[in-house]
């Protein structure tokens, strides 16, 4: 068994590799068979092995490729590895990816880089296999860089434009500075560990080290520098919401479902490390913590509809880092999982109505979409109620509940971050169902073009079920308690030490999350859809707005970094680009110009001078003579 | 006088008798290729008279001259200098209205004088092989009469030169004076019984010094030699630089390996202060000069410099390095002067860099002949000049000169600029406007001396530069016959 | 014979100041031989009869008839006695004469401070048998060498010195080729 | 017979020496110049006899000899050099040779 | 003997290529061709037919000829692992050189691929002779001919380029030989033998003050070569101004000569010295990892904007040489062969560019995705690749170089780690300017033609190669490299650093590996 793991990344490789050579020279159908044919084959290997995988159980599986490379006991190998953690991811990724490739053949069928696309997407899939199903740290980072090269690829996918072409940089650069810490981190763990083999460091570790060790520390902290970066968390998260420059298909699968979820991965593979440090446990739910407010308000004063979705990612991977952050590893992935299904969803669905609007993005100029364009009319209210955490009957809030639940069930919970939780649940919800009511009530503000097709609907509706049953394969205790899903990941991340006696008070948390989320949607109906001139009161009030415009410039970090890095940067290097070390050298050669004209000016073709020379000259003998 | 001793110095005889005989020429009609053909034939049978010399060992001729390995070296060295100037001078000359058998009379008298001076073991043999060539070259040099430049540089030459004789006579004087003998091992002798040389002495070295600093064209007595080089005919200005350089070194050296006066920290002190200034002033003068003959002369003053570097070590190492170094030098020198006498025309000699944009394109074989000639002067590996350099470094490393060593790399590169950029001229593409052929050119055979004899050269200087083995045995079994 | 010397010493310095200091080349030539003979005297002095004979012979004789013959041959007159008085201003020598002074002073420290060698021998007389015994002894090949000196000289000053075609100045011609002229126009 | 000692003789050949150096540097005719010259070689030669004088040798008198050939051949073809230059250049001043210079 | 064929079939090809031109102007061509092939040939099979890691020798062929033995010089040309490699690049990029010439050169044809033959094989000498007499004269001999390429078939500027590019090379170079010499001095006094044999002075016991000035004397060549931070400003000009395959010999081959230089003979030859100055070195590097890239952010001409990316990264080689341990060594040679591709293949697209435009400048430039997506294809991979994206061989190498270098010191891997940071910015800056945002040129931009392909994918291949299987690579420069590291064996931090891990832990990868894989293999069936 596991023999076929490694067709599972090499599909989607051979399929961009194809798409590459010949992407140009054939038919837009052989394309598109090629490209949703090999995440498809793929996503059918995942199946075949995840039934497999799911009827003998056994620790992990792993299929050696061959030897990367070996210098001095450094031997990383081309080497995957699945077990129930990537096994989720996998099936995330190729699943969802699947819908995506599917949803795309319309999406970009006019396109005349078409075939670009998908080469693009197929090297994203296989990357981000790679990434997940990487046996060490090393092949890890492989995939890591490559979904961040692909990321750049398709965010910069429509070239012409200069700012795509911003957006795009801008998202590469600044992962890439959450990516050298991470390398930073692999550098210490090699040097602590002479292995970057991930099963090997994380029963080391815990051998190793005891909790609180400081290189433990330090090494989670930069581990969780990369993450940060990937995943779009507080500092490095300006990038995300830029980076819905590319077309939406891509903005559903890199920058929703599956690679910004990289850094939860990350974090839950080491979950040995972290879970040795205290500190960056800490670190890791206050980054979660403070993100998922800042990108919920954010997303409270955006009219793109993708921004809206880009930062209510930022804010969900939030919800992630903070179940990461005190201990419950399953529950982060289960919210992974649901997040993907429902983000996907989400983002989708606004691709089919920015389609159906001819590229209109703006929110505002959309509105009674709920009769002309019905599939997605429902899918994206499934997928708005799950990403609001409508009690019951939504995936989203059995995921999220269990994060807010464990915040104060959990050992490591703490007051504070539940509250935060809470208010973000609470935030969620009013822009989740203030993007419903502007988009789909109201009257009709711009005209229908595109009607979705079957290529476009299938996907939804399968997402669709998802993100309405998902979340049944994990209930809490007073709901039937199934945990199929903690049960299912249990060999591989442990569960999370509880507060003893606290469970009574479930029921409670439950009810308060509910009506939290039932009080966002009933505000986002008041505010925008019963009531808008309540909005155009807060529009008026001069501060209101100012915090609306900080709100929407995403907390000014933007023009932070501009003017604490890019400015200066930009500027030591304009300043500098004639090289200021050169000109040294030019001194050097106009010293010695100048002496060579200071000579010539003897050389005066007068023999008179030429004789006291020579005087000169027996003059200095002599003295030389006399004095010595 | 005896018979052997006329054996030993059978060259100079037959140089002597090509005088007589040349004279005699001219007197029943004057024919340039015959003189040039007399020139050469004895220039070459004087040569190889030296093989008979070669394992001499070290013969006196009571009291003025020393035949030894060291001086036939030497003489030989001069003697196929000399041979290689003539042949260069023929096609010089041809184009020339001027009388040219003189000239030829000239060149033998001249190279007598430079032979007189390396084998010489007293000051009188001293002082008059340096007239003879001195005397000489003042002709020389104003050989070309027509033109008011050779003039000029004629009378520069002629006052300067008396002018310093008068310190080398005085300087010998007051050393006769105060040792009361004028031969070298005399003086040796006499000296190796002082501790500290007597400030007369040091004064006569002294004054000594400026005389032969002048004739070497060392800082500060190197004034004259650009406005020489550039007012002389193109093969006397290689004569000049070659030739007469050669033999003054050679004697100095003798005289210094003689008396041994590494010992004393003033003499070494003036030299290396003269090394030094040389060779900055020599490059740093070159630099930007416009003027190839002036280049060559510049460069010549900084090679002066690094040949005194080799010099001051004073061992034996160091003899070898110098006279590596000049053998190098030699062929260098006269190839370029070859070069530019090759180009130049009846009205002026080819001298400034405009003459020489784009020559690769117009005469390619010239060209790289001349690039050649200036990346040895450069001291490039694959020539015979960067075997020099190196010698001479690892002499002045091996005997810890590190001052001079440094100063020596650190004037390389300003050398490599002015030498390189000499060659980028020549590399340049060719302008539309740049004539291909210079005015009045005689028909190519009359070249064929000259060219062969660069083909010669370079070919010499590459393959010393490749293999430097057999050049680096003969010098070491001459010379070890020098110095017992 | 000291007082001799001395005398002749103090003429010979003062005919020499006046050489160099004459702008009238004939006086100052007059002067020069008077400074050749008062050496002449000091050479007898020093017991070197057969060189006082030779410096008056060649120097006093040959050589300074040579110069006035070539002075007569190009034909000097007032103008050029002028010139020479406006080319010798002080400003002119007084850098000179300075560097001069400064050499002068050294050598003559030196020469005062140098301890001189011993005397070898009281008598130092050597007559002009002992000088051509030597002179054609240990140094004949001097004197063939000084032949081929003179040798050099003669070719020298023949080549030189023949009349030669008419050459004019480059700046006294009125030419200057029509190439370059034709380029300027 | 001698009681001249040999630092006066020498300091009398210096003295004229540099009259002859001075003359040399300040003068600048050149005809002027190469008398300049000869009186240095004279000083030269007669310091040379002092020395011979002072050791009793003849030797000193013979470089004497060679100087003062060497001055004859030196003047020869310096006059015939100098009358080359007044041809061309219609004055004897030195100064005005420097067309090479730099 | 076959390594004397190497570089006489270079060096008379070359002298055939410039007679040849006489008769036809394509001969030449032909003939470099073909001259260039016979020894990548050679070399291939050399390669081939050893199989380093058995042997016990990191020599695999030597070669002995007494040349001047009067000062001890001989021909002495020896081959292990790491001069293989560099022969292996060479040739390759020689190859390169010659058909990206094919169409550039229309001048003097012959003398250009007289020179070009000439290059490689001073290069081939440097790369293969044992003897620091010859080796300086090879040192030098690369250099005149390199000075003709760029001042002949450059560009606009291309004499002041070249003219900077010869004083300082000459300049280091002459310091070297000083030190050289000096060497040779001492190491005759201690033994009596005066030799310039590399592996004889390799046991000079050396005065630590004599160590250190020696030391300086090599490095001024090799860091000026590399270049190294305040000695680089020769490299923009000559790379920028010199003819497409100059730059790719100048970036791909004659750095990595100052790279090979420290590596052979500044390790092994001063081992105390370079310990003390390793700190200041790794500084060096890591001033030259930011400053390269900061420059190189603002350059407009693209060929410049290359040349300060390679100054950037040869920061790393002497970061990782002066780390002392195996991984940072064969992070250096990964370095060097990468480097010499990547940076290569970058200034042949300059080269394609400028032959479509006729210009360098990235701000005239836009676009050129549209019409050449081939173009577009490998310049993405070989930009890629210089911002060491993984799965690239400038990945393997970078990050093994770190690897090794935050053993030796921490601070400083740090700030070379934000290195690759600013390596992106400034790299997706080439593909923004030139394929991507709107075109500004009225002209269509052809696409490769297949003469280009031909050139481009076997870089493109090489790349991936070493990206993902660079094992045959490593273990040819294996055995050298821990025999430049002989003298530091007792000193170096050994790969577990972290005193608390018990012996068990302190197993190999491999055996830990194994026990986990038999575990894997036993629990579940």
């Amino acid at each position: 068994m596991g023999e076929l793991l490694w067709l599972i990344p090499a599909l989607p490789f051979a399929g961009a590799l194809l798409l590459v050579l010949f992407g140009n020279r054939i038919s837009r159908a052989l394309v598109s068979v090629i490209g949703v044919g090999s995440v498809g084959i793929s996503a059918a290997v995942t199946l075949v092995l995840g039934i497999e995988y799911l009827s003998s159980r056994p620790a992990f599986i792993r299929q050696e490729v061959w030897q990367w490379f070996d210098v001095a006991g450094f031997s990383p190998s081309i080497a995957f590895h699945l077990d129930a953690l990537s096994m989720v991811f996998i099936f995330v990724i190729t699943f969802v990816g699947f819908l995506i490739h599917i949803y795309s053949t319309e999406y970009m069928a006019e396109d005349k880089d078409y075939a670009r696309f998908f080469a693009c997407m197929n090297l994203f899939v296989g990357s981000m296999l790679m990434l997940v199903m990487a046996d060490n740290l090393l092949l890890l980072y492989l995939g890591w860089e490559g979904v961040g090269l692909c990321s750049y690829l398709l965010i910069g996918f429509w070239y012409k434009e200069p700012e795509n072409g911003y957006a795009a940089r801008k998202a590469f650069i600044i992962t890439r500075v959450g990516d050298t810490a991470m390398a930073i981190g692999l550098f210490m763990l090699f040097q602590q560990f002479g292995t970057l083999h991930i099963q090997s460091i994380s029963t080391e570790a815990a051998q190793v080290w005891s909790i609180g060790n400081e290189t433990a520390m330090i090494i989670a902290l930069l581990l969780l520098g990369g993450a940060v970066g990937k995943s779009g968390q507080l500092p490095l998260q300006t990038w995300l919401p830029d980076a819905m420059a590319g077309p939406t298909p891509v903005s559903a699968l890199i920058h929703a479902a599956t690679m910004v979820t990289a850094g939860v991965y990350l974090i839950a593979r080491m979950h040995v490390i972290f879970a040795l440090s205290p500190v960056a446990m800490t670190a890791v739910a206050v980054i979660g913590a403070v993100t998922l407010l800042i990108a919920g308000f954010a997303a409270l004063t955006q009219y793109d509809i993708k921004r809206v979705l880009a930062y209510s990612t930022i804010s969900q991977v939030g919800y992630m880092f903070l179940a990461l952050g005190v201990g419950a590893w399953s529950s982060g992935v289960f919210h992974f999982m649901i997040h993907g299904f429902f983000k996907a969803l989400l983002f989708l669905c606004a691709g089919a109505i920015i389609l159906a609007l001819h590229h209109e993005q703006d929110m505002r100029k959309m509105g009674g979409l709920s009769k002309k364009l019905p599939v997605v009319f429902y899918t994206f209210l499934i997928g708005a109620a799950s990403l609001a955490a409508f009690p019951l009957v939504s995936a989203g809030f059995y995921s999220k509940d269990q994060i807010l639940w464990l915040q104060l069930a959990g050992e490591n919970g703490n007051i504070w971050l539940y509250l935060a939780g809470l208010l973000g649940a609470f935030i969620t919800s009013i822009y989740t169902f203030r993007m419903v009511f502007l988009t789909f009530y109201g009257e009709e503000k711009t005209h229908v073009g595109h009607k979705p097709t079957w290529a476009i609907t299938v996907p939804l509706i399968i997402l669709g079920v998802l993100s309405f049953a998902g979340g049944f394969i994990e209930l809490p205790h007073n709901f039937g308690h199934v945990v199929l899903f903690s049960d299912f990941l249990a060999p591989i991340l442990p569960a999370v030490t509880m507060v003893p006696d606290f469970n009574q008070y479930e029921w409670m948390l439950q009810l308060l999350a509910a009506v939290v989320s039932l009080g966002g949607i009933f505000i986002a109906y008041l505010y925008y859809y019963k009531k808008p001139e309540l909005i155009e009161s807060i529009h008026r009030s001069e501060f209101a707005m100012a915090i609306h415009r900080f709100w929407h410039s995403g907390w000014g970090f933007d023009q932070l970094y501009d003017t604490l890095f890019v400015r200066p940067y930009v500027y030591l290097s304009k300043v500098n680009k004639k090289d200021f070390i050169d000109s040294i050298y030019t001194f050097i050669a106009n010293v010695t110009q100048n002496f060579h004209e200071l000579f010539s000016r003897t050389q005066t073709g007068v023999m008179r001078n030429y004789v006291a020379g020579i005087v000169v000259g027996a003059i200095m003998i002599l003295t030389i003579s006399l004095l010595l | 006088m005896t018979l052997t001793d006329f054996q030993h110095l059978m060259p100079l005889l037959i140089l002597t008798f090509a005088v007589l005989v040349s004279m005699l020429v001219i007197a029943v009609g004057r024919n340039h290729k015959i003189m040039y053909v007399i020139t050469a034939v004895s220039f070459l049978a004087a040569f190889a008279s030296l093989f008979e010399l070669r394992d001499v060992g070290r013969y006196t001729i009571e009291p003025l001259l020393v035949v030894d390995g060291f001086g036939v070296f030497y003489i030989g060295m001069i003697l196929l200098t000399a041979l290689l100037i003539s042949m260069l001078s023929y096609a010089y000359f041809e184009q020339r209205e001027e009388r040219k058998e003189e000239y030829y009379i000239l060149l033998l008298l001249a190279t007598i004088g430079a032979c007189v001076l390396v084998i010489s073991t007293h000051f009188a043999s001293l002082f008059l092989g340096l007239e003879i060539l001195s005397v000489s070259l003042y002709a020389l040099i104003a050989y070309l009469r027509t033109r008011e430049r050779s003039d000029e540089a004629g009378i520069k030459y002629l006052i300067l030169a008396a002018f310093s004789s008068a310190f080398l006579l005085f300087g010998m004087a007051l050393v006769y004076a105060s040792t009361g003998t004028m031969e070298f091992a005399g003086i040796a002798t006499a000296i190796a019984n002082f501790t500290e040389l007597p400030l007369l002495l040091l004064t006569g070295f002294g004054l000594m010094i400026v005389g032969i600093g002048f004739k070497l064209s060392v800082v500060p007595f190197h004034m004259w030699a650009p406005d020489v080089y550039e007012g002389a005919p193109a093969p006397v200005t290689a004569f000049i630089a070659t030739v007469s350089k050669g033999g003054v070194l050679g004697v100095l050296i003798r005289f210094f390996m003689e008396v041994d006066g590494f010992r004393y920290p003033t003499l070494v002190l003036i030299f290396t202060i003269v090394a030094i200034a040389s060779m900055l002033a020599g490059n740093l003068l070159a630099l930007l000069q416009r003027n190839v003959k002036r280049i060559l002369a510049y460069s010549s003053i900084a090679h002066l410099g690094y040949l005194l570097v080799a010099f001051l070590t004073g061992n034996q190492m160091g003899v070898e390095a110098v006279t590596f170094y000049l053998v190098a030098y030699f062929i260098t020198t006269v190839g370029a002067f070859g070069v530019v006498a090759m180009l130049s025309d009846k009205e002026r000699d080819a001298e400034q860099l405009e003459d020489y944009r784009a020559l690769l394109w117009r005469r390619p074989w010239t060209a790289a002949v001349f690039t050649v000639m200036l990346l040895s002067l450069a001291g490039i590996p694959l020539t015979a000049g960067f075997v020099g350099k190196f010698y001479i470094l690892a002499a002045g490393v091996n005997t810890q000169l590190w001052l001079l060593v440094v100063m020596l790399a650190l004037n390389s590169v300003i050398g490599l600029f002015y030498y390189i950029r000499i060659v980028a001229v020549m590399f340049q593409q060719a302008d539309a406007e740049v004539e291909m052929e210079p005015r009045g050119r005689l028909r190519p055979s009359i070249y064929l001396a000259s060219v062969g004899t660069l083909t010669i050269l370079t070919l010499l200087l590459v393959y010393i530069g490749v293999y430097p083995t057999g050049l680096l045995q003969v010098i070491e079994g001459m010379l070890a016959v020098a110095t017992p | 014979m000291e007082l001799t010397f001395y005398i002749a010493a103090a003429v010979a310095v003062l005919a020499t100041i006046m050489v160099i200091t004459r702008f009238n080349m004939i006086h100052a030539l007059l002067y020069l031989v008077v400074s050749f003979l008062a050496v002449a005297v000091v050479f007898l002095t020093m017991g070197a009869p057969f060189m006082a004979a030779l410096e008056v012979i060649v120097y006093a004789g040959a050589i300074v008839v040579l110069i006035i013959f070539v002075i007569m041959m190009l034909s000097l007159t007032r103008e050029d006695v002028e010139q020479e008085k406006a080319w010798l201003q002080p400003k002119l020598w007084m850098g000179p004469a300075l560097l001069s002074f400064v050499l002068l002073a050294e050598l003559v420290y030196l020469l005062v401070i140098a301890e001189m060698p011993a005397d070898p021998a009281a008598g130092s007389y050597v007559d002009a048998r002992a000088v051509g015994l030597a002179l054609y002894g240990p140094y004949v090949l001097g004197v063939q060498l000084s032949g081929i000196l003179l040798m050099a000289g003669i070719v020298g000053a023949y080549h030189l010195g023949r009349q030669k075609k008419k050459v004019i100045h480059r700046f006294l011609q009125e030419k200057e080729p029509k190439k370059e002229r034709s380029t300027v126009l | 017979m001698s009681a001249i000692p040999m630092e006066t003789g020498l300091l009398l050949a210096g003295v004229l020496f540099m009259l002859g150096l001075i003359s040399v540097m300040i003068r600048r005719n050149i005809i002027f110049m190469l008398i300049s010259v000869e009186i240095m070689l004279n000083a030269a030669g007669l310091a040379f006899i002092v020395a011979g004088s002072h050791w009793a040798q003849p030797d000193g008198q013979i470089m004497f000899i060679f100087i003062l050939t060497m001055a004859a051949a030196e003047v020869s073809v310096g006059l015939a050099l100098i009358l080359q230059i007044h041809h061309q250049l219609k004055t004897l001043n030195s100064d005005a040779a420097n067309f090479m210079k730099g | 003997m076959i390594l004397v064929w190497l570089i006489v079939i270079l060096m008379a090809g070359g002298v055939l290529a410039w007679i040849s031109g006489k008769i036809n102007r394509a001969l030449p061509r032909w003939i470099a061709l073909g001259s260039v092939l016979a020894v990548f040939g050679m070399t291939l099979y050399l390669w081939l037919s050893n199989p380093i890691p058995v042997l016990d020798s990191a020599w695999l062929i030597q070669f002995n000829q007494p040349w001047i033995p009067q000062w001890g010089i001989d021909f002495r040309l020896a081959l292990d692992g790491l001069s293989l490699l560099m022969l292996l690049l060479t040739f390759f990029l020689g190859l390169l050189s010659v058909l990206i010439s094919w169409r550039e050169i229309q001048t003097k044809v012959a003398f250009f691929h007289f020179n070009l033959l000439w290059v490689l094989a001073g290069i081939t000498g440097v790369f293969l002779t044992m003897d620091l007499f010859l080796f300086y004269f090879f040192w030098e001999v690369m250099l005149i001919p390199m000075y003709f390429l760029i001042g002949i078939w450059g560009h606009e500027n291309r004499r002041y380029a070249a003219f900077k590019f010869f004083l300082f090379t000459q300049a280091s170079g002459l310091l070297m030989l000083l030190a050289i010499l000096g060497l040779y001095f001492i190491h005759g006094r201690q033994t009596g033998l005066y030799t310039f044999s590399y592996f004889e002075l390799l046991n000079t016991t050396l005065a630590p003050e004599a160590a250190r000035l020696l030391m300086f004397g090599f490095l001024a060549a090799f860091l000026v070569k590399l270049p190294v931070v305040p000695f680089h400003s020769w490299l923009p000009d000559a790379h920028s101004q010199a003819p497409t395959a100059g730059s790719v010999i100048l970036a791909g081959l004659l750095l990595k000569t100052g790279a090979y230089g420290l590596l052979r003979f500044v390790l092994p030859l001063f081992p105390t010295a370079t310990v003390e100055f390793a700190p200041w070195a790794m500084l060096l590097g890591v001033i030259g990892i930011i400053y390269g890239a900061i420059l190189a952010f603002s350059q407009t001409d693209l060929k410049r904007l290359v040349a300060y990316t390679s100054v950037s990264h040869m920061g790393f080689v002497i970061l990782g040489v002066f780390s002392f341990n195996e991984w940072a060594l064969q992070g250096v040679v990964m370095q060097m062969i990468t480097h010499g591709l990547s940076t290569g293949a970058l200034f042949i697209i300059a080269g394609f560019l400028y032959e479509r435009l006729h210009t360098r400048d990235i701000q005239k430039m836009g676009g050129f995705w549209t019409t050449a997506p081939k173009m577009g294809v490998i310049a993405l991979v070989f930009v890629m690749a210089s911002l060491s994206l993984p799965g690239l061989g400038n990945f393997i190498a970078e990050f093994l170089t770190l690897v090794g270098s935050w053993q030796a010191n921490n601070w400083l891997t740090v700030f070379a780690t934000i290195g690759l940071v600013m390596a992106t910015i400034y790299s997706l800056r080439i593909m923004q300017k030139i394929f991507f945002e709107a075109n500004r040129m009225e002209q269509a931009l052809p696409d490769l033609n297949a003469r280009e392909m031909l050139i481009a994918i076997p870089m493109v291949a090489m790349i991936l190669w070493l990206g993902l299987y660079p094992q045959p690579f490593l273990d040819t420069a294996r055995p050298s490299i821990q025999e430049q590291l002989q003298a530091y064996t007792a000193s170096p931090p050994p790969p577990v650093a972290m005193s608390q891990l018990t012996p068990q832990v302190q197993l190999t990868d491999t055996i830990r590996l194994n026990q986990i894989l038999k575990a894997s293999r036993h629990d579940p069936d």
